[in-house]
């Protein structure tokens, strides 16, 4: 029981993290059919200006207004970039969004310097809620779970409450549709995009001091979430929800294995040797592989059902 | 392609700046040659060498991204790929268990890149659009953490070296002086661009076009899509194979980052700014990027922002790159119009040139104030240090660049009406 | 109004920037060309290597330099990738520069060794000369061993050696985790064997890989960690591998000492922080609390000189002093720059570091012999560490020559040496 | 005897719980000029995407010549001769009008996936390329980008692509949808000269072209075939009256 508590349990926090960062992508993607790479660098810029926020006004206001930054730089990104190279088509989107990132990325090593910094989880919170076979759970990461499913709940009830959710939702399973219906998908786009970059501030601000927070945390994270957004499938909120949970558990559970392809093939390796690239492939232990299993994953599924996991599309 | 088309007159024009694209190519080593020192400048000898397998590089990542409307975000793994092959090829080559002269290794090199786009097409091929890019990203990544991972093909992070003189030569050369290897790459760049230019104007090529534009109907003229798709893979990866190859050759080291998320990055940066929807475009994209990261960060700290606006600005307001933006000027051209730009072109370079020094300038002021102080350095210019915490330095950037850039988009418009303008005249003429 | 035209016209310059420092150069200098990331992802390296070096510089040229002239850095940005290391090679050789200092990244030191040795052997009128600051895997000095190529840190195995040698008797189960490379590999390999050697009464509970920069929790471990009962973490992981895994570490109430090799480096105090303190014990060359630990007064100054200028990182390669002390003995001794010469001399080279020891540029692999330390991170100490009110205080010294190991280098040198 | 062109036997598709199409049994005769008529939403250009393998069909079967298509991707049912044009113009936008029309040339003409055979020597195909370029009228726009070329023209190239491979059978959807009244009798000129002695079948809306054209016509609403014979016995069928008054009258 132990072997497996533990892990799920973190492997939970871990995906209800991703689930923050993917479910804006998932979003953007599903309406716009852009593939944000921008994404995960307006994560990062959530979490330095939580930093910088923490530092002047206190976690807690930096909780509330960081995000809403975030917001604000999605909304100029989609009013004055994206939606000028709409018309080029989608590869023109996703190339605009991609250059981005390198400027993102840049600017925030320019404007931070290229050190981690130290932000650091909130006095308040930095205490072992409870021990789980002498091993401790921080009070940080139940908030944390506590925010993304805060986060879960308030989506849901945007989407399905809410006139403007009630058009997202339409918008993401028949886009042309809802634009011919008259509404002003423009702004739609806007609060769209806009939205989906408060989400990965809020993850940037709550997923900055759970990590490190430094200029490479974006580079490193945003592959991963398309993963899952792709693994999860397009239009699908709960698609993307399962496929975040399914990869932070892979991605937590592969590590506590340590058998190898060569346990199992045993007097064929034995034949191969080790010596050799094959016998080498076989002998890694699935605990070293783990963090690659997700991008396997994705190939798998988009080789044979492009939908993805639960998605209505093809991507 | 739209030069496909291209009427008989023009292309005789074309053939002579080939011929004199070639020519400066083969002569550019001795414009650097340092007389004093009898010596031949290797940086400029290096980039060009670099230059010739980017173009290669990009031109094979362009058979998928211009020609056939794919977006790989993970064409830098048939190009190291085949780099490493080449090392292994030039280490045999060294045992003499492989008796390939030097000037055939790159062929060699393309064939392991066939096979290696042979297996990843297969796979990625199965989908189009975003899913290509997505799958095409995933096995960069899977393909790179191999790399680190596993020493006995790829030699971990120190990546695997070998000699290029271990290997004979068809005419007796050494391929000690980089020189040597220089004139090998040009001659390779010529026969691969002229083989990737072949293969647009043949059955499959033109069904590669024909998939990019509209996938199902091609499917209702007899193509299955994916197996154009897959040749057209397979075929790239024989080029980016050479490239590979070639890199292999120059740089005796091939190590993770022939294969690295990183160069795949470069490449769509490069295709792209070049200008995909024409064939000369990607060539333009290698050598302009190739000048800038070997040349422009000699300069400046902060040059990928540099880049990075720039492929902004390519994607928002230059679809057609580099080499959109010159064929736009085609017909004017052609009816001697061309002159009557001048002016406008002058009036529009001045703000232009303003907001890019006050754009520059914030850059690197800021880039100043945090990298720059780690670094213990001071911005000089004319001998005189630059306070970058005084306020002067800080107006007149902002000036050149708010009221430039108040001026360009004013001229900007301007500009657009003339050519608007004379465009429709000359469309008026010749019907 | 003439002072806002100055910075109009040097406005008009400004894309066209200049590193560092600038036009006014005088001539008669010696200029050492500096491959380094100054930019990607290892940028911030870059900066701190510049500035420890060029402090180690400037206190060279205040003795005078070497021949009579100053030494002068020119930078080069190699962008942590081999191709463009080498292609920055060919400029600095271009420009005349034969002597190259670099060393971030072992593939770009793999890269730089190779290719300083094949032009040296293509181009034998204007050889180059490759000086190693700090890439520490093996195989540069080992089986790759060039003539060109002069390592001024201590490599892995002496890492290695000094962590067990200075290991507490107390401390009798360990736990291994490296990062599933070249690097993380030969450290674990290492370890290994020093542990049958020196401490035969410790013992192995756990041996980890972890894919390098993938893992972004590794709460995972923690209970693997803990279940083993192991009393301390030796670990080769840097960067956010590092910090990740001490993090869920502590969060995961983990009560262990963490032994490692890069947490002492730029930016490491300030992502450990007071989380880091009194349980990471780090290898290093020295650091600034060395001098006031032993009452060293040329160590005390260094520091106190070294802080004077702001640089908000310690001065934890001493190395890099050496390694200019023994460049402009050597070039005196050569009386020239020319590449074999000054590689001559540096052969068996010995000078007195900044704490007092002697250090020898061994001939037989180019390999420095010096002393190690190993230090905890912890408070009050007399020079905190990037401002975090925590610093390093010595545990342990081992001497150069229980780190001098055989080797296997088989030198190939130049006709007539 | 002769296998009908085309032959339909109780086809059904539904879309999730929704039928379209709710078993129709058609035969096409070779030579013959078939027409489907019906209201908006009667499923006939569904009809044509389950017989040119866009869509799988639910059940039933289709069969070319006698051949069982029904399980094949477009591309095999377009090799064994059956093309078919689209409602909503679909030509390759960004390559030439000539270069459209010798795509479409090229399967037929024996070049599959050929990498190796320079298309500028290939007389043959090209003067044939030509030859159709001067029957649709458009070779003084031999060199423009398709996406350039005017509406009217586009339904001609669209035309043009559609018979190019020399298909047997050759399904049209509303080639005349959209034009004005010359250019509609252009179009049908155009149609009769290119499908001369091939199997023509069609949806049109344009009673004019339908009666003009057709030997035969089909009438389907809510997804059956409610009648189907000669044209002067559909005009004067009840069921089609009906049909088509309900249609109106909704």
């Amino acid at each position: 029981m132990e072997i497996v508590l533990n892990p799920l349990l973190n492997g939970f926090v871990y995906g209800m993290l991703l689930f923050m960062l993917a479910s804006g992508l998932t979003l953007i993607f599903s309406m716009m059919g852009v593939l944000n790479f921008a994404h995960a660098g307006i994560y990062m810029i959530g979490a330095y200006v939580a930093f910088d926020m923490s530092r002047l006004i206190g976690f807690w206001a930096a909780l509330i207004v960081a995000p809403l930054v975030c917001a604000a730089i999605g909304a100029g990104i989609e009013v004055w970039g994206l939606r000028r190279t709409h018309h080029n088509g989608h590869i023109a989107e996703l190339l605009f969004t991609f250059g981005l990132f390198f400027i993102i990325e840049r600017g925030v090593q320019m404007v931070w310097g290229m050190l981690p910094v130290p932000y650091r989880v909130p006095a308040l919170l930095d205490f072992p809620l409870f021990r789980l076979y002498g091993v401790d759970f921080p009070a940080y990461r139940a908030f944390m779970l506590l925010i993304a499913g805060g986060m879960l709940l308030a989506i849901r009830l945007l989407l399905t409450r809410t006139r403007v959710g009630l058009i997202i939702q339409a918008s993401l399973t028949h886009p042309q549709m809802v634009s011919s219906l008259g509404h002003n998908v423009p702004r739609v786009f806007t609060l769209v995009f806009a939205g989906g970059c408060y989400l990965a501030g809020l993850a940037g601000v709550i997923g900055g001091n759970y990590q490190v927070t430094e200029p490479a945390m974006a580079a490193s994270l945003g592959p991963i979430v398309f993963v899952v957004v792709v693994f999860g499938g397009l239009g699908s909120l709960s698609g993307c929800f399962v496929s975040s949970i399914v990869i932070g558990m892979v991605q937590t559970f592969a590590v506590s294995i340590d058998g190898s392809l060569a346990d199992l093939l045993g007097p064929i390796v034995a034949w191969i040797g080790t010596d050799n690239l094959a016998g080498e492939i076989l002998s890694i232990p699935v605990s070293r592989v783990g963090p690659l299993l997700p991008y396997a994953m994705m190939v798998g599924i988009l080789m044979f059902r492009p939908r993805g996991l639960m998605g209505t599309r093809d991507t | 392609m739209n030069e496909a088309a291209a009427k008989p007159p023009k292309r005789s024009r074309q053939l002579w700046l080939w011929a004199a694209l070639i020519l400066i190519g083969v002569a550019m080593p001795w414009v650097f040659y340092d007389w004093h020192t009898a010596r031949q400048s290797g940086f400029v000898l290096t980039m060009m060498s670099q230059m010739g397998m980017m173009v290669i590089f990009s031109l094979s990542y362009n058979m998928l991204m211009g020609q056939s409307g794919l977006l790989s975000f993970g064409h830098a793994v048939l190009f190291g790929l085949g780099g490493y092959c080449t090392v292994h090829f030039l280490e045999a080559a060294g045992h003499h268990s492989f008796p390939v002269p030097l000037e055939l290794i790159p062929l060699c090199a393309g064939l392991t890149g066939l096979g290696f786009g042979i297996v990843y097409g297969y796979i990625a091929a199965t989908q189009r659009a975003t899913a290509f890019a997505m799958i095409t990203l995933g096995l960069g990544e899977l393909t790179t953490t191999a790399g680190i991972m596993f020493h006995h093909f790829f030699g971990g992070e120190g990546g695997i070296s070998t000699d290029r003189t271990n290997a004979s030569s068809l005419f007796g050369l050494s391929y000690g002086a980089s020189v040597q290897v220089y004139y090998l790459i040009l001659a390779w760049t010529v026969l691969a661009a002229l083989g990737m230019l072949f293969l647009t104007k043949t059955p499959l090529g033109a069904m590669a076009n024909a998939t990019r534009d509209n996938f199902e109907r091609a499917r209702f003229m007899g193509y299955d899509p994916r197996r154009v798709r897959f040749l057209q893979f397979a075929l790239s990866g024989f080029f980016a194979g050479i490239g590979g190859g070639l890199y292999a050759i120059t740089y005796e080291i091939v190590t993770y980052d022939a294969v690295s998320g990183a160069l795949s990055a470069n490449v769509v940066l490069m295709t792209y700014i070049g200008g995909a929807t024409f064939f000369y475009g990607p060539i333009l994209g290698a050598i302009l990027i190739t000048l800038l990261q070997s040349g422009l960060s000699l300069l400046s700290n902060a040059w990928l922002i540099y880049v990075g606006v720039l492929f902004i600005g390519m994607v928002t307001f230059a679809p057609s790159g580099l080499a959109g933006i010159i064929g736009a000027h085609g017909p004017l051209a052609r009816a001697g119009r061309l002159g009557r730009l001048l002016v406008p072109y002058l009036r529009l370079s001045i703000p232009a040139f303003a907001t890019l020094i006050g754009f520059s300038g914030a850059v690197e002021l800021t880039s100043f104030l945090t990298i720059g102080e780690a670094q213990g350095k001071h911005l000089v210019l004319f001998g005189e240090t630059i306070q970058v915490w005084t306020p002067q330095p800080w107006i007149v950037t902002a000036i050149l660049l708010i009221g430039g850039g108040i001026w360009l988009r004013r001229e900007c418009r301007a500009f657009a009406r003339i050519w608007d303008d004379l465009n429709a005249d000359l469309k008026d003429r010749s019907l | 109004m003439k002072k806002y035209l100055r910075c109009l016209a040097a406005g008009a310059l400004s894309a066209g920037m200049c590193l560092g420092s600038g036009l006014a150069r005088a001539e008669d200098t010696i200029k050492i060309a500096f491959i380094a990331p100054f930019s990607g992802a290892f940028a911030a390296n870059g900066d701190a290597w510049l500035k420890m070096l060029t402090f180690a510089m400037n206190n060279v040229n205040a003795k005078g330099g070497a021949l009579g002239k100053k030494f002068e850095l020119v930078t080069f940005d190699d962008k942590i990738q081999p191709a463009e290391a080498l292609i920055q090679l060919k400029a600095a050789t271009d420009q005349n520069l034969p002597i190259i200092l670099g060393g971030i990244g072992s593939n770009v030191a793999a890269a730089m060794e190779e290719g300083v040795e094949k032009y040296n052997r293509r181009n034998p009128e204007h050889r180059a000369l490759y000086l190693n600051l700090s890439a520490l895997s093996m195989p540069l000095t080992e089986e790759n061993c060039s003539f060109w190529h002069f390592r001024f840190a201590s490599n892995v195995t002496q890492r290695v050696a000094s962590l067990i040698k200075g290991l507490p008797k107390d401390i009798t189960k360990v736990y291994l985790m490296n990062q599933d490379y070249l690097y993380g590999q030969g450290v674990e390999s290492d370890t290994k064997k020093f542990l049958a050697k020196f401490r035969p009464d410790v013992k192995i509970v756990g041996d980890e890989f972890v894919p390098m920069g993938k893992i972004k929790d590794f709460s995972s471990y923690i209970p693997k960690i803990k279940e083993s009962g192991a009393q301390a973490l030796i670990t080769s992981n840097w960067g956010p591998d590092f910090n990740l895994l001490m993090k869920s570490g502590n969060e995961g109430g983990l009560d262990i000492k963490y032994y490692t090799f890069s947490a002492h480096l730029n930016g490491g105090p300030t992502s450990m922080g007071p989380e880091g303190g009194n349980r990471t014990i780090t290898v290093l060359e020295g650091h600034d609390n060395v001098g006031a630990d032993n009452h060293i007064p040329t160590a005390e100054d260094f520091v106190k000189r070294w802080r004077d200028t702001k640089p908000g990182i310690d001065f934890v390669w001493t190395n890099f002093q050496t390694t200019f002390d023994m460049l402009a003995a050597a070039i005196n001794k050569a009386g020239s720059t020319d590449p074999l010469k000054v590689a001559l001399a540096l052969e068996g080279m010995q000078t007195t570091d900044i704490y007092g020891h002697v250090n020898t540029m061994r001939k037989a692999d180019h390999q420095i012999q010096m002393p190690l330390y190993t230090a905890l991170f912890t408070k009050p100490v007399p020079n905190d560490s990037e401002g975090t009110g925590w610093g390093w205080k010595t545990e342990s010294m081992v001497s150069a020559e229980d780190l001098t190991f055989p080797t296997a280098c088989q030198m190939k040198r130049p006709d007539g040496t | 005897m002769e296998a009908p062109a085309l032959s339909l036997k109780n086809v059904r598709k539904n879309f999730g719980p929704v039928e379209i199409i709710r078993g129709v049994d058609l035969d096409i005769a070779r030579g013959e000029r078939h027409a489907i008529i019906g209201p908006n939403g009667a499923g006939k250009t569904t009809l044509f995407n389950l017989i040119s393998g866009r869509f799988p069909i639910s059940s039933g079967s289709i069969a070319l010549n006698g051949t069982r298509i029904d399980q094949l991707p477009p591309q095999n049912i377009s090799r064994l001769g059956l093309s078919r044009s689209f409602q909503i113009t679909s030509i390759f936008h960004r390559m030439t009008v000539f270069e459209n029309i010798r795509c479409a040339l090229l399967w037929s003409s024996g070049y599959r996936y050929s990498f190796w055979s320079p298309l500028w020597t290939q007389k043959a195909l090209n003067r044939q390329a030509e030859q159709l370029l001067d029957e649709l009228n458009l070779a003084s726009r031999r060199d423009l980008q398709a996406g350039l070329l005017s509406y009217a023209e586009q339904r001609a190239l669209e035309i043009g692509i559609t018979i190019a491979g020399g298909a047997t059978v050759v399904l049209l959807d509303e080639p005349t949808a959209g034009m004005s009244h010359s250019e509609t009798e252009y179009a049908q000129a155009l149609i009769r000269r290119v499908t001369e002695g091939k199997t023509l079948l069609m949806v049109e809306h344009d009673m004019g072209v339908v009666f003009g054209l057709a030997d035969r016509i089909s009438v389907v609403v809510y997804g059956q075939v409610i009648a189907s014979g000669k044209p002067e016995d559909i005009r004067n069928d009840r069921a089609v009256k009906e049909a088509y008054l309900g249609a109106l009258t909704e």
